[in-house]
């Protein structure tokens, strides 16, 4: 920098650490010239305001309207309503207990069973989080890919179910050695969700065809092509017309990490290795650079020499390939065979995944145990008190929502706005 | 109606862009803001307009303090704003942006666009511009489109007229043109607040100079003041205005252009049978009325838009390659819109002064990046050309627009080349900076690379060239020496050729001439 | 809101049966226990054992495949005496769970528990109930065609699944019988058994689709229409009905619960229904295990046990002719005898 | 200044930059490709000596048309012909740099879908009105989704959040018109309950910048858990009091309603199919010619240039939201009291998604998006219609086609579409 010591650039020693290519403002350090006393106070109110607090106090709020519709659909409590005013305390006590009946469910489901008798019941909950992340986070690591480089995969959906035909596939028809096979079936995985995927890429590259039509058609296309296979004997290798395939091989499983209690798998540590990539992907390679520039500014990268068109194609792939690999996960991992439905809502789930953790792998990988454990701890609540399963959707869109408003939840809670140099750069 | 900014403080987390600034501009007076790339210039003018808002300090109306919680109080306060960066929407049509927010209407809010038409060709006659109200903006060269902003300023009918670099990409007469109308507009008691970072101007028209360096008010100076005097007080050291420069050692003719021809999708030739030849060490300006083919031509050299004909570069030639291949071929290429087509904007300045080699050594190796070579590479160009940023992992956008400027020119500049081309190389940079670009082009030359300058700037045109080419609707009128006066070159410009030209210019009809063609040409085009 | 507080004697079940301490659960397939189906059937027949049997109940709905497994293990923490899985996808998942807890008794609707190919095993804890659709759809077939006017009748599915095209093949045979016997042409549209293609609407949501092609059909000529697709009937009842206030005279015929009962607005244009009796065989099930009486005998409903049958004929009770009836009624016997075989590729094991 | 009083012309740059040449060939060269393959498919290869029968007219219509039977081969080969001349007149239009009309692409795509129907219908019959009259129906949630779409995305809100709209306005809708037994006022509940979903929109995108698409994506979530959770707790067990709607009755336009072909197709529907067209000439109009359009698109280009000649962004996009929304939920009564009449779970079935390819693939414009919206109703109507005359290709391959003609028509006919450059950004100022 060529002037340091004047007041209206920061010092040298002000720039934040080595994220080059940290999209948002992020300068941790205060103005120079702060006393200590102010940067404790502010440490204070940063650690209030600041991303963690607020998202924890988005959580509370999330939980607070999801209590009042608990309390108001909940039959125990809502008889009491009728005497309320005879006897107000009873309302009290049975909606109390039904809220923390409900979140105490959702809590032992999720995280950690505290009722449990053992090792294996204490913490299946957690890995039972875990094991529904996998493949979230690997769909959502391909959407952010595509989203950071301005093309929008709403297609992830039809790209995780290419994958996981692919991959299910070769995974009950070749017989391969141990450890060959899986790797093959994962291959086979990517290269379904990552042809899936080019297909818009080429379309967009090509026509100018937008991916968000292409990827929406593609998604029931690949819905109804594999509906279709599972109606043959080809791909169901028998006769009967239950519309299931065989299970993948013994050598096609991805190993259990924790043994036949757990369903956790190798899949979780191909979703840390994606994120790895991802990261190393996007921040640390001529690739990511190019997808970035070309998302940010077409035009730009074109005066730069970037093709444009064969990026649109090679990002989709990327993006494609990661979503197959989740399909290839979802599969090999837990469902073993492939069936019309082996997607579920996993290519929309990721989406909002991805988004949540503002495209950014690490936020991801947090916002898809988040997205899981609210699913899982969800089911269990169901199961533990009868709060029907949609309630629970609005529990977690709530929660979502309210993460992604620290300002809202701000608003709520009176905070003050955080210094604008210590804000997060909220999505 | 007067005007007073009173301690006027406006931070970007930890940098002051502006601090407790003072200002009062009375009224029907012309006050000219100096001051270096990102002295604060911009924002001040921001801040005013209620597009910003300031941390403290206060603004007055008439003595009266306001508030403005955004442009739209501003307006109603009378006050109008031409932008540095165009507030222009692309896909709209002159008429279009020129009418939004007070649009004519015919009952039913439904549209009147053929008075917002009448008023804009009224306008636009008025100083010579040649607007065509039915033009898309975004197909506009920047020229043009700045055309547009004042117009879009001037309808208004403001009390004060905040003009942020307004002609930074006019020609000289159209220049003169806006100062007779700002002269018109002070007789009639406007108060004009006027940015600009060309002395001439500021000498011509400005009743106050105030000087602004780091956010701070430095001081003020009189419109007497000389030229560098002024120029120093910016910069905060002595500048030479002129370029200082060895005549050019035209070396052997590596880059040459045989009939380009650059086509629009109805089949007319807005590039028409171009040819001329670069030799190296030499700079050829290509001087023109903004329209002229200049933009596509130097897009054409690039391969961003389909031609026919022949470019070689050391023999090879360029026509049907793409982009990559050309940039890889050698060329190094500042298009005329640097938001739009030179930078990424949400990029840092380091990826953007790596954004043509970042894929390549010392950048990367293989397909990993190396960080730390960009970083250097970012803080040696930070430093070597003087571009105020908070550090290379800033954003570019956040930088003000010469800066901005610079990270394009630095970004060409320092890697190695075989021919350069620029479109407006200079385009809103401060005196201080374009000495030092104008002595890195001419290093650049001396090293021995064909350099090619797209200007409207006579001024540049005349400070580089070494051979002068003089474009009009498409074709090359003629390539004349560096010396030839200006008349002729206004002349040319308006279509004549150059033994006419010479012909014409006799000493005593030169100037007046040269100013009617030239303004024929710029309602022409 | 200013009622009498009740008194602190608790315990005291106001409802009809004694309260118990057995629990019955029950886990849905992706269609949910609103799918207007077999979920629905199956979790009416759960509350039904709720209310009559005085049972506690457990209740997990899944939203797609990737929750059977952990939803059963989820029923497995509430230490259920009975887990009851509704449909076939819930096969596999319901033999690992039925392996791995021995002494948890378990049902599964419309299935058999399946090891993970998709091979049916046997297990000491799992009671496969399922159903021969096909032979009350077959007298539905057979009804149909006695009572079309135009000489066509239609059948479409949700997706082609087993638990749908049985209905389809049944009816489509049914059909083939009726102009066997009586040397007519009825058209089936909508279902080709030999070539197991036809009309389906590709999910069980968009009723507007079942609707339009219930339209279509009509425009084809069918004058009587079998929806297999959940609530996307109710698009058939909409288009029937819209056609008969154009003119025309079309029924329809509901399946898996008396579309009569179940749509009273619409009773005037349902023919009768193809009737599973899903959740009167979840109630029976609860209440033998309840009782100690779980067997693992595979349950099949048919129209011998009336776990399948074809509804009463209500509004048009009077417009189907007595040999029809008769003739029908004759099937029924035969089909129970044996003397008809109603098979079908979709037919339980 | 006085020189300057030549006549403004249009600067040869402007329209350089427009477009490059090569792009104008591509629609002649498709429909020309298009022409030739159904002249070969469906007018030169089939067998000959089969009839096609059209069904014209429904057996209320008050001029009864007779059922046109052609002979199939022949009247496919002159259809597929005039298909051909057509695509040879748009490439004539290229070649003299003249303007394709856009009643090309429309002319040449009735005479292809003549020309294969004549084919796929040979040896049958089947009845045109139906078929159109089917491709509206499927249309209107489409193209009521579509048009709140782009409401909000002309002025720089994304909104993924139809299909919540579609569903809550559904909901609504079924509600409401149960209680007060009037289909009508479902109508009126619809739009409101389609607001809720769009003020939550507004609020997070347009007040608290949160990414717009993350909360459109949640906000269908969220539709989908409130309006089951309802539904299971309290319509079902009322279903006869809560869930039971009227349903709107078709009107008959007087006169119009009589006009063959077009009078069953188009002017015996219910309220909702009039209220969509008014709704498109509305939105057309004020989006493109009144001061309220010009400064919405202008917001939705460009907000900053919207704010400094004064127009509010922030609440010009909080109003488009809003009304987007409605609309949007306007359309979702057609799930209800527009068909079937109760509402039931997830019933919108992901077309929300779908009316959101229709926006884009319409260039957010109202007429496009109906064009689009028609486009997949026909599609998909064909589609059951073709399955129900019998073919050999497997269901799931028929259910492919609506989704497979979108592909193409975007590839093949639309290309490049730009949306509004501020979509999806939320206007931050320092
Ligand atoms: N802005 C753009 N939008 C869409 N397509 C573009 C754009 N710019 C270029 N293309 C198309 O991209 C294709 C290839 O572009 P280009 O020639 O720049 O790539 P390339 O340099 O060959 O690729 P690479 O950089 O991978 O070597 C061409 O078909 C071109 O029309
Ligand atoms: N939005 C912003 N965020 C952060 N910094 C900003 C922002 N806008 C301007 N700045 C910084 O404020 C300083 C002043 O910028 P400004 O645009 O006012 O300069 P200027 O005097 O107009 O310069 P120029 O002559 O180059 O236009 C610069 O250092 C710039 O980087
Ligand atoms: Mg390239
Ligand atoms: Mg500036």
């Amino acid at each position: 920098m060529s002037q340091p010591e004047e007041p209206g650039t920061a010092p040298e020693a002000a720039e934040p650490g080595a994220d080059l290519t940290g999209r948002g403002p992020s300068q941790p350090d205060g103005p120079p010239g702060d006393t200590g006393e102010a940067r404790a106070s502010r440490a204070l109110r940063d650690a209030a305001t600041g991303t963690f607090g607020v998202t924890v106090l988005a959580f509370v709020l999330a939980l607070v309207i999801g209590a009042l519709l608990i309390v108001f659909t909940t039959d125990s409590v809502t008889s009491t309503l009728s005497y309320f005013f005879s006897r107000p305390g009873d309302f009290f006590s049975a909606a109390w207990s039904a809220v923390s009946d409900s979140y105490v469910a959702m809590f032992r489901g999720s995280i950690i069973n505290d009722r449990g008798w053992s090792f294996t019941t204490v913490f299946h909950p957690l890995t039972e989080t875990m094991t529904v992340a996998t493949p979230l986070i690997i769909a959502a690591l391909g959407v952010a890919v595509a989203f950071r480089a301005g093309l929008f995969n709403i297609g992830a959906q039809g790209q995780v179910i290419l994958g996981a035909t692919f991959a299910g596939y070769i995974g009950f028809t070749w017989h391969l050695p141990v450890v060959v096979h899986v790797v093959v079936a994962i291959v086979g995985g990517i290269l379904g969700g990552a042809i899936w995927a080019s297909i818009a890429g080429v379309l967009r590259a090509r026509t100018g065809a937008h991916e968000v039509i292409v990827t929406i058609m593609l998604n029931y296309v690949a819905l109804y092509f594999l509906a279709y296979l599972l109606t043959t004997r080809f791909f169901t290798h028998s006769s009967s017309n239950q519309p299931k395939s065989p299970a993948v091989g013994p050598n096609a499983n991805l190993p259990l990490l924790l043994g036949e209690q757990f369903r956790l798998n190798a899949g979780f540590l191909v979703a840390i290795l994606a994120a790895v990539f991802v990261w190393w992907l996007m921040t640390r390679s001529t690739w990511g650079f190019r997808f970035r520039a070309v998302g940010s500014n077409p035009n730009a990268s074109r005066n730069a020499g970037i093709g444009v068109a064969t990026t649109f194609i090679a990002v989709m792939a990327v993006s494609g390939a990661l979503a197959g690999l989740a399909g290839a996960v979802q599969v090999l991992g837990t469902e073993k065979s492939v069936t019309g439905g082996i997607a579920g809502s996993l290519g929309f789930d990721a989406i909002t995944v991805a988004l949540l953790g503002r495209s950014k792998p690490m936020g991801i990988f947090f916002a898809g145990l988040l997205y899981a454990a609210l699913d899982v701890g969800g089911r269990s609540m169901e199961a533990a008190t009868g709060t029907p399963i949609d309630l629970v959707l609005v529990i977690q869109s709530l929660v979502v929502l309210f993460i992604a408003a620290p300002p809202l939840v701000r608003a709520i809670f009176r905070l003050p706005a955080p210094r604008p140099d210590a804000k997060g750069a909220h999505a | 109606m007067k005007l007073e900014l009173r301690g006027i403080t406006k931070r970007f987390g930890p940098l002051v862009a502006n601090d407790h600034i003072d200002l009062v501009v009375e009224p029907g007076q012309v006050h000219a803001l100096l001051g270096e790339n990102g002295a604060g210039k911009s924002t001040l003018m921001n801040v005013l307009f209620g597009l910003y808002q300031a941390d403290e300090g206060e603004i007055l109306v008439d003595d009266a303090a306001v508030a403005f919680k955004g442009p739209g109080d501003a307006l109603a306060a009378g006050i109008g704003m031409v932008h540095q960066h165009f507030m222009l929407v692309p896909v709209f049509t002159v008429a279009e942006n020129v009418m939004l927010g007070h649009e004519p209407t015919r009952g039913g809010g439904l549209l009147d666009l053929d008075a917002a038409r009448r008023t804009v060709r009224e306008l636009s006659d008025r100083f010579g511009f040649g607007l065509d109200p039915d033009a898309v903006v975004e197909d506009l060269p920047v020229g043009v489109q700045q055309r547009v902003e004042i117009v879009k300023a001037l309808v208004r009918d403001a009390r004060v007229l905040i003009l942020d670099e307004p002609t930074a990409v006019l020609t000289p007469q159209e220049t003169d043109e806006l100062i007779a109308i700002m002269r018109e507009l002070k007789a009639q008691g406007t108060s004009i607040v006027f940015i600009t970072h060309k002395l001439r101007e500021v000498k011509a028209v400005a009743d106050v100079i105030t000087v602004i360096r780091r956010g701070a008010v430095v001081g003020e100076a009189s419109p007497d003041a000389a030229e560098t005097e002024l120029a120093a007080m910016m910069v905060g050291r002595s500048v030479s205005l002129g370029v200082d420069k060895e005549p050019a050692q035209p070396g052997e003719v590596t880059f040459r252009v045989e009939h380009l021809t650059v086509r629009d999708p109805n089949g007319i030739a807005v590039v028409d049978d171009v040819s001329f030849a670069v030799a190296r060490g030499e700079i050829l300006a290509v001087a023109g009325v903004q329209g002229n083919g200049q933009t596509e031509l130097s897009e054409a050299v690039v391969g961003l838009v389909p031609a026919t004909g022949s470019i070689t570069l050391e023999g090879r030639e360029l026509v049907g390659l793409s982009p990559h291949e050309i940039l890889d071929a050698g060329v190094g290429f500042v298009p005329e819109d640097r938001t739009v087509d030179g930078l990424v904007l949400d990029f840092t300045v380091a990826e953007n002064l790596v954004l043509d080699v970042y894929d390549r050594r010392p950048f990367a190796r293989g397909i990993a990046l190396d960080l730390g070579a960009i970083r250097d590479n970012a803080r040696a160009r930070i430093e070597e050309y003087d571009i105020r940023t908070q550090g290379p992992s800033q954003e570019v956008g956040r930088l003000s627009g010469g800066n901005q400027q610079k990270v394009v020119m630095a970004r060409e500049l320092s890697r190695p080349l075989k021919v350069f081309v620029a479109s407006q190389p200079t385009r809103g940079v401060d005196v201080g900076s374009i000495e030092f670009l104008h002595k890195r082009i001419v290093a650049e030359r001396d090293a021995g690379t064909p350099v090619v300058i797209v200007s409207t700037e006579l001024d540049e045109v005349a400070a580089l060239a070494d051979r002068i080419a003089v474009m009009y609707r498409g074709a090359v009128v003629g390539i004349v020496p560096a010396d030839t006066p200006r008349a002729v070159l206004g002349l040319m410009m308006a279509g004549v050729s150059a033994e006419e030209a010479h012909a014409q210019a006799t000493e005593t009809e030169l100037d007046q001439l040269a100013d009617e063609h030239t303004h024929e040409t710029g309602a022409q085009q | 809101a200013c009622g009498q507080a009740p008194g602190d004697d608790k315990g005291s079940g106001t409802g009809s049966a004694a309260a118990s301490n057995f629990k019955a659960c029950m886990v849905s397939d992706s269609g949910g226990f609103n799918d207007k189906s077999f979920n629905e059937s199956g979790y009416d027949g759960l509350k039904k054992a709720e209310s009559d049997l005085g049972v506690k109940i457990a209740t997990a709905e899944s939203k797609q495949e990737s929750d059977f497994a952990p939803n059963i293990a989820n029923m497995e923490q509430q230490n259920c005496n009975l887990i009851i899985t509704v449909g076939f996808l819930l096969a596999t998942a319901t033999g690992d769970a039925a392996k791995q807890h021995s002494d948890t008794k378990f049902a599964i609707v419309d299935s058999t528990a399946q090891d993970a190919n998709g091979k049916t095993i046997t297990l000491d804890n799992v009671k496969p109930i399922s159903f021969d659709t096909a032979q009350a759809a077959y007298l539905a077939g057979y009804l149909a065609a006695g009572m079309t006017k135009t000489g066509t009748v239609a059948t479409y599915g949700g997706i082609q699944i087993p638990t749908v095209t049985i209905f389809m093949d049944g009816f489509a045979d049914g059909v083939a019988k009726y102009n066997e016997d009586n040397g007519k042409s009825v058209k089936v549209l909508g279902w080709d058994v030999k070539k197991q293609n036809g009309s389906f609407t590709g999910d069980f949501e968009d009723q507007s689709k079942g609707q339009q092609l219930t339209q279509t059909f009509i425009s084809q000529g069918a004058d009587i229409i079998l929806p297999v697709a959940g609530p996307v009937g109710a698009g058939t009842l909409a288009a029937a009905k819209d056609a008969n206030s154009d003119g025309k005279d079309v029924s329809v015929i509901w399946v898996d619960s008396d579309g009569a009962v179940a749509n009273p607005d619409y009773a005037s244009i349902i023919l009768s229904s193809v009737v599973k009796e899903i959740g009167a065989a979840v109630e029976d099930v609860i209440k033998t295990t309840k009782g100690g009486s779980f067997s693992n005998d595979p349950y099949v409903g048919t129209l011998e046990n009336k776990g399948v049958g074809l509804a009463p004929f209500h509004d048009f009770d009077s417009k189907v002719p007595q040999d029809l009836k008769d003739k029908i009624t004759q099937l029924q016997q035969d089909i129970i005898s044996g003397k008809i075989k109603v098979e079908s590729k979709s037919s339980p094991e | 200044m006085s020189a300057a009083t030549l006549e403004p012309t249009g600067s040869p740059a402007a329209t350089a930059r427009a477009a490059t040449g090569g792009k104008a060939w591509r629609l002649p060269i498709t429909l020309g490709v298009l022409g030739v393959l159904a002249l070969l498919l469906f007018g030169l290869l089939p067998a000959g000596g089969r009839d096609t029968t059209f069904g014209l007219s429904t057996s209320t219509d008050f001029v009864h048309l007779g059922p046109v039977t052609v002979p199939s081969k022949a009247t496919a080969a002159v259809l597929s012909v005039l298909a051909i001349l057509v695509a040879a007149y748009a490439g004539w239009c290229v070649s003299r740099a003249r303007r394709i009309s856009r009643w090309v692409p429309i002319v040449f795509a009735v005479l292809w879908v003549l020309a294969f129907l004549t084919w796929a219908v040979a040896g049958k019959s089947t009845s045109l009105v139906s078929l159109l009259a089917g491709s509206i129906f499927l249309a209107v949630p489409l193209a009521f989704g579509a048009l709140g779409g782009l409401i909000g995305e002309r002025a720089g809100v994304v909104n993924i959040a139809i299909e919540g709209q579609l569903l809550t306005g559904a909901f609504g809708a079924a509600v409401f018109a149960s209680i007060v037994s009037n289909a009508y006022l479902g109508l009126v509940a619809a739009p409101v309950a389609g607001l809720v979903i769009g003020a939550l929109l507004a609020l997070f995108t347009v007040k608290y910048h949160v990414n717009q698409i993350i909360v459109g994506v949640v906000l269908n979530v969220f539709a989908v858990g409130l309006t089951s959770f309802l539904y299971s707790s309290v319509l079902k067990e009322n279903a006869a009091t809560l869930n039971s709607p009227p349903r709107l009755p078709t009107l008959a336009i007087p006169v119009l309603g009589d006009i063959p072909v077009i009078g069953p197709v188009l002017f015996r529907q219910t309220l909702l199919v009039y209220l969509l067209y008014v709704a498109i000439v509305v939105v057309a109009i004020a989006l493109f010619r009144t001061r309220w359009g010009l400064r919405v698109r202008a917001v939705g280009e460009y907000p900053a240039a919207a704010d400094t000649v004064g127009i509010d962004v922030n609440r010009t996009r909080w109003g488009n939201v809003l009304l987007g929304s409605m609309v949007a939920g306007l359309g979702g009564a057609f799930f209800t009291v527009g068909s079937v009449g109760a509402f039931s779970q997830e019933m919108t079935a992901g077309k929300g998604y779908i009316a959101l390819a229709a926006m884009i693939l319409g260039r957010w414009s109202p007429w496009g998006a109906l064009g689009a919206a028609l486009l997949f109703g026909f599609s998909d109507k064909l589609q059951q219609v073709l399955g129900v005359l019998g073919t050999a290709i497997p269901n799931q391959f028929m259910l492919m086609l609506p989704y497979v003609v979108t592909i193409f028509a975007v590839a093949g006919l639309v290309g490049r579409v730009r949306a509004p450059a501020a979509d999806g950004e939320p206007y931050v100022k320092e």
